[in-house]
């Protein structure tokens, strides 16, 4: 096996593994980083696209490295974004949460102003 | 002369990963904070810097080998505040217990 | 000689990573950032003689190594920063 | 089976193992720590994809930059209640939702066929013109330089996202510094030692990325990196959001690229177009305001929205 078909499947496993974390684990934080590693798995699968279509005098094709460069400085900026409103939403609520059934409940102390 | 070049990395390569080793060893092993921070900083020079040292030999050129020298200078100037930083955090962590 | 670097950049790699399991039994976080720190110098290591090695080498890794280098201790920064921020005594510093 | 592949593979296994890692750890601190040694592992996979460009940015922002805002969210976030952990009935589905995405993912990447469509001929092309050596530049620059400037605005609006985050009455003022309150001597030493190797560095990279691996995003990050060590060690604080340099700086990159592709039809006949003779002046012009734009961006995206009153 090669290294790129290699790291091609690696790039799947991730994506596999941050679907699987977004689902299951509750804290926005987890979340966001569950998000980042399946930006990080569809990279490593661009990755391959990249050298396998070496033709011509490179060894690999540049258009999608450098689609994957903007993608990383995309999903930082989204990240800080998402890190924002996080701090914010603890900020004024006490608490950081995306169960619905959180907010309508009577609040069991979590609120501490 | 080659055959000596390549025994001195061979050597120098061969010492640097022991420290790895080591340090990794006693990250694991060491019973408390303050002398894994020991271990690790042992790692963080002598790892990195024989490893460096068995390259430089190797390099095909002045600014490559200039380089390297810079990687490894970096690494200490940076690993070391950074171990200080962490001994005197872990320091008033302790004090505040 | 290939063949020798290549296994060095493997153990290194190995070990560092074993040295990970720091990051899994904690106990405190400076522990954690700790083995942090080791895996990114094993990583440069292992990035330099991988690079050294390779039978086609790739442009640039000097470079990379560079970068990781610069941040090396980026992190571990941070979290001082941040843990003393949060819970700083109103004496501060020493 | 050679040594190469047997490191491949093992490479391959740790980077799936600590990504595992991030994903069931109970503590999200030891995440987030697990998430920046991923981060480091994934650069080293791009080294061996023949992507040192990538690596760089990789390592930099993926790893550096991300890991200093999440460690700090982190941190800021640990007094929050953990709450409970999803059922079974939750758990069994989502893992074999993600085994499905999985397996077809990985069965496209082992279906590829092995002369993939490839965009590098024509990418080849435009390089000749361009007077430039590494091609992932050219491509980011001219080839596909809409995309590039259109990227730069959306980081220009992620600024604006972040602070308006902030309360109405903290609009204009700076955000919180990154730092403690006493500065530390270690840490200010620290910032007066690798600053300017960092800054050598960063405009290093900046001006062999048009023949080797570098450029204006891996540049900028460095720049950036060097600035958050600044703001750590409180020798400046983060500005005032709304200061005018900042602001102007902020929108440098993309405003000096857009008035470069207005121009391209009045001086070489077509949209983002760059006359012949002049292409390289041209594109180092644009990279440095780009440099300039992703030095000043990523350090306000980590400092977060302003939180202190503007000075009347």
């Amino acid at each position: 096996m090669n290294p790129a078909a290699l790291s091609g499947l690696v790039g799947a496993g991730l994506v596999g593994l941050g679907l699987y974390s977004l689902i299951v684990n509750p804290q926005p934080l987890r979340k966001l980083l569950a998000f980042n590693l399946i930006g990080s798995g569809v990279f490593l699968v661009f990755g391959i696209v990249a050298r396998r279509g070496a033709v011509g005098p490179f060894p690999f094709d540049p258009v999608p490295q450098a689609m994957v460069i903007t993608g990383i400085v995309v999903a930082f900026a989204a990240s800080a974004l998402a890190v924002a409103l996080m701090l914010r939403l603890s900020e004024e609520a006490g608490r950081v949460t995306l169960d619905p059934d959180a907010w309508t409940k009577p609040d069991e102390g979590a609120k501490d102003p | 002369m080659t055959a000596a070049i390549d025994l001195f990395s061979v050597v120098a390569i061969g010492a640097g990963v022991f420290f790895f080793f080591a340090g990794a060893v006693g990250l694991l092993r060491f019973p408390d904070s303050l002398t894994r921070l020991h271990a690790l900083s042992k790692a963080d020079n002598l790892g990195l810097g024989l490893v460096v040292l068995g390259l430089l030999s190797r390099s095909g050129s002045l600014q490559e080998a200039l380089k390297l020298v810079v990687v490894w200078a970096l690494v200490q100037i940076s690993g070391a505040a950074a171990s200080q930083m962490i001994g005197r955090a872990l320091r008033l962590e302790g004090t505040r217990k | 000689m290939n063949d020798f670097l290549l296994a060095a950049a493997g153990l290194t790699l190995l070990t560092v990573a074993v040295g990970l399991a720091r990051v899994l039994y904690g106990p405190g976080e400076a522990d954690r950032i700790m083995a942090a720190q080791l895996f990114g110098t094993g990583g440069i290591a292992a990035l330099l003689l991988i690079a050294s090695a390779a039978s086609a080498p790739v442009p640039g890794v000097e470079d990379v190594a560079l970068g990781v280098a610069l941040l090396a201790a980026f992190v571990s920064i941070a979290f001082v920063n941040a843990a003393g921020g949060a819970s700083e005594s109103p004496g501060g510093g020493d | 089976m050679t040594l190469l592949s047997i490191l491949d593979i093992g490479l391959a296994a740790i980077v799936l193992g600590v990504a595992a890692w991030t994903v069931l750890a109970r503590d999200t601190f030891g995440a987030v720590v697990g998430y920046v040694a991923y981060g480091l592992l994934v650069s080293i996979v791009w080294v061996r994809l023949y992507a040192p460009d990538v690596a760089l940015t990789e390592a930099a922002i993926g790893s550096g930059v991300t890991g200093v805002l999440l460690i700090t969210a982190a941190t800021r976030l640990s007094g929050n209640r953990t709450e409970a952990d999803r059922g079974l009935s939750i758990k069994v589905p989502a893992a074999l939702l993600s085994l499905l995405v999985t397996a077809t993912l990985a069965a496209a990447v082992l279906l590829l066929p092995d002369n993939a469509p490839s965009l590098a001929p024509a990418a080849d092309q435009g390089l000749a013109a361009t007077g430039l050596g590494n091609p992932v530049t050219a491509v980011l620059i001219a080839y596909r330089s809409f995309d590039t400037m259109l990227e730069k605005i959306v980081l220009v609006l992620a600024v604006v996202g972040v602070w308006s985050v902030a309360p109405d009455r903290f609009w204009g003022g700076a955000p919180a510094p990154l730092g403690r309150p006493a500065p530390q001597g270690d840490l200010v030493l620290l910032a007066k030692a690798l600053t300017p190797i960092g800054i050598l560095v960063g405009l290093h990279m900046f001006w062999v990325g048009a023949d080797e691996p570098g450029g204006a995003f891996q540049s900028g990050a460095i720049l950036a990196a060097m600035w958050i060590v600044v703001m750590m060690a409180r020798m400046a604080g983060p500005p005032r959001i709304n200061a005018r340099w900042l602001r102007l700086t902020l929108v440098a990159g993309p405003a000096v690229f857009l008035a470069v592709g207005l121009a391209g039809p009045r001086m070489a006949g077509a949209f983002f177009a760059y006359p012949v003779s002049v292409a390289k002046p041209i594109i180092i012009v644009i990279e440095a305001f780009m440099v300039l734009t992703i030095a000043a961006t990523l350090p306000m995206l980590v400092a977060g929205p302003p939180s202190r009153k503007s000075a009347p």
